[in-house]
């Protein structure tokens, strides 16, 4: 049984360490900051300019100074700091932020990732999402296994144009979890009831099978 | 040097031309200078390039100037939120220049810093890298970005003083302190106009030197995404 | 997390080796990491490179490193001060490398942005300029000047919370925000410890993702100009 | 009778215009302070981060926070803002500083200054010095027209390492003032009961004399 977003959502929040400055993009990569450790101090960076990002507010916290990337209202925390857009692409493009989690169209076997554009369709652009996976230490990309048609989304080469060349270090996808390095891509972990017959099905990348691979 | 201005139209005037280059700031609707983008519509100019890291929504913010197709040419980061934009671009009418939105960030730092020129990792291998000097760097492959200036730079602070010392409020600052020190004139608006010495001096986010003409407005302070959390959750 | 250290001696424990190179902030004797520079000396590390805009004096901040010189580098923009500095310079001990003032803290500034080389009119046609990178923007020439980056930080703040925000106090802010970004490890030392939520979010000037280690220190602050009007002076 | 410091200084003080951002240099520019005109709002720059700097302090404002960029102890205005030395040479070298008004050893007569190091003597560096004349909209030497050996310091071309390249665009002597521009330098005004003969013997830069020329 493939894995559902939420529970994509939590196997990601596994990647999070204590004192960990981490970035999320939209999507998917949002719930993962519902499933923060216990005993886990993580801080949330928002690429528009913020160090330590809140919830939602509630109805009369609603300010409108106060967004996140996705110009959805948020709140701060007492650790928040401010800073310009041009110190915040300084703090990710100069490798301080940990860890970035963010979605994808295609991932490359080498890690290369598309997310950013569909050539004929209008192109709404990449915003802060090359910068991040430039810039930030350790890239995770959480995504669906296939595009709604069934076509495999980790592919030998991507085929749409590219947000980054060799920049992710690890995929979830409703599967499993694929781990990318110089010697390539990796199986690590199957979602319930998936084979590694069935990943190979529906995958274009090649990829090995970890040695200790984890079945749920 | 008086820097205060009475309102917007009168900020602006004497400093528009078609074909001019401007920079507005702000981040979506966020921090954006609501009152001198409908002063530079009224202003009539044409022909504009406008350097702003998203194009405002169909009637607010540089939706105006796009309504009434006085902008030639955008360079954003992010433009996804306005269909007046999308029909423009798809007729061939409007000219696009996608920049990373660090990238974008950082070229009009430079620009104002007197950096005509400066290498990033951001946009290695992609589209974005097409036709740009590339260097390597301890092993590493970079590409060249070059500075940005504008004619004129339109921003919007939370408390200026009449020196045009701003601060802004949280993430309403964004684009605003870069595109300040980028454009050739900068005229800001504040929600808060006060006296000189008001201001910690420790805690000024742009220099009053960067600010040519300062006014005093209402904003409207439109929310994109209004998300909200229920009382009690977390 | 916790970044709070008892003092200079714990917060540099395991963090030095010989032949690393250290930034530290300063400008003259103002806002130098005075308690760090004195434990750095107690930690025996040898042979440095130690990026700072001055030297110190005879026996006062980096001073104290080059008495007992473990010094084997500096990269500075001016050393005018420091008589020990000048003894060790001409007989040959001490290598030197000038830098212009704002190419100094516009290379730290670029290293902790991920920037690997800008390009500065500062020194075309100097010294400065050979052996560098030349090109043309717009007519005029540049000079390539390239990131730096240290192995540890040493700064000073006026006050931190225990997160590592950081705020400054008037020109003793100088070199100290971006030597916090450039490097490796960066320990503070401040004046007041606070608890977090205690600085304005808008007027944090350094966040505390830059910062590994903090704390409290007491600080002599010396002064080398002591200029003075007597009052009803102007 | 040639100009003394304070005259020079007097002198340069007409450079400065209403609205004026200004870094002086130390020595004889920092005098011209004390010659701001009435009516005249000028505002000084610190190079170490200081925007807005008042005069020095009295025994009990003494603020060892609180320096230039000559490491003396001043004071602040209402006006006053800082910031770090990145920001500081971003206004400089952006071209957001009016004037610079500096000392100097030579200058040629193309415009060139060299006015930080002696070869053979100990160097004690350039400090803002290099980013300055690159980077000021208009830069202004205060000088002793001859060393004081007697040796020309309007020279045809440096002898000391330069500190910028033609950068120079007046130069205000004991003797006189000279413009330099595209045309090459040229003799405006003249001290009291100075001749353009004197002024010839003492110099070996080319000067043109202007038509208009102020005598004294």
């Amino acid at each position: 049984m493939p894995w559902t977003r939420e529970e994509m959502a939590k196997h990601a929040s596994r990647e999070f360490q204590d004192g960990f400055y981490v970035n999320l993009g939209i999507g998917i990569p949002t719930l993962v900051a519902n499933y923060i450790p216990d005993g886990v101090d993580v801080t949330l960076q928002s690429e528009n300019g913020m160090l330590g990002m809140g919830p939602f507010p509630t109805e009369d916290e609603v300010d409108a100074d106060l967004i996140n990337a996705g110009k959805q209202t948020i709140t701060e925390l007492r650790r928040t700091s401010y800073f310009s857009s041009a110190d915040s692409f300084a703090m990710i493009r100069g490798g301080h932020i940990d860890l970035s989690i963010l979605g994808a169209m295609e991932v490359s076997e080498e890690g290369d990732l598309a997310n950013w554009m569909i050539p004929g369709k209008m192109v709404k652009g990449m915003g802060g999402a090359m910068d991040l996976v430039a810039g930030v230490k350790r890239v995770v990309v959480i995504m669906d296994h296939n595009a709604k048609s069934g076509a495999a989304k980790l592919l030998k080469n991507c085929v749409l144009p590219l947000t980054g060349v060799k920049v992710v270090d690890r995929i979830i996808t409703d599967l499993g979890v694929f781990d990318i390095d110089d010697s390539g891509m990796r199986l690590t972990e199957l979602a319930p009831d998936v084979t590694v017959e069935e990943v190979k099905q529906r995958t274009e990348a090649a990829f090995k099978v970890a040695d200790d691979l984890i079945k749920n | 040097m008086d820097k205060v201005y009475k309102n917007a139209a009168d900020a602006l005037e004497g400093l528009t031309f078609d074909g001019m280059t401007i920079m507005a700031g702000g981040f979506g609707l966020c921090g954006i200078p609501e009152n001198l983008i409908t002063a530079l519509r009224d202003s009539g100019a044409k022909d504009l390039t406008v350097i702003s890291n998203n194009a405002g929504v169909d009637d607010f913010g540089l939706g105006f100037l796009l309504q009434t197709r006085q902008i030639k040419k955008m360079i954003s980061s992010y433009v996804g939120e306005n269909k007046t934009f999308e029909t423009q671009y798809l007729s061939g009418e409007l000219d696009l220049e996608f920049n990373p939105q660090g990238t974008l960030a950082e070229r009009i730092r430079a620009g104002g810093a007197g950096i005509p020129g400066f290498y990033t990792k951001t946009g290695v291998g992609t589209l974005i890298a097409e036709g740009k000097e590339e260097k390597e760097f301890g092993g590493e492959s970079y590409i060249m970005e070059t500075g940005l200036v504008a004619d004129l730079s339109l921003i919007k602070a939370w408390k200026g003083d009449t020196e045009g010392n701003l601060m802004f409020r949280k993430t309403a600052r964004n684009f605003n302190p870069m595109m300040a020190t980028a454009g050739t004139v900068t005229v800001v608006e504040v929600e808060e106009l006060v006296k000189v010495g008001e201001l910690d001096p420790d805690c000024i986010h742009t220099p009053g030197i960067y600010i040519q003409r300062i006014i005093k407005a209402k904003h409207e302070k439109r929310i994109e995404q209004r998300t909200i959390r229920q009382r009690g959750e977390d």
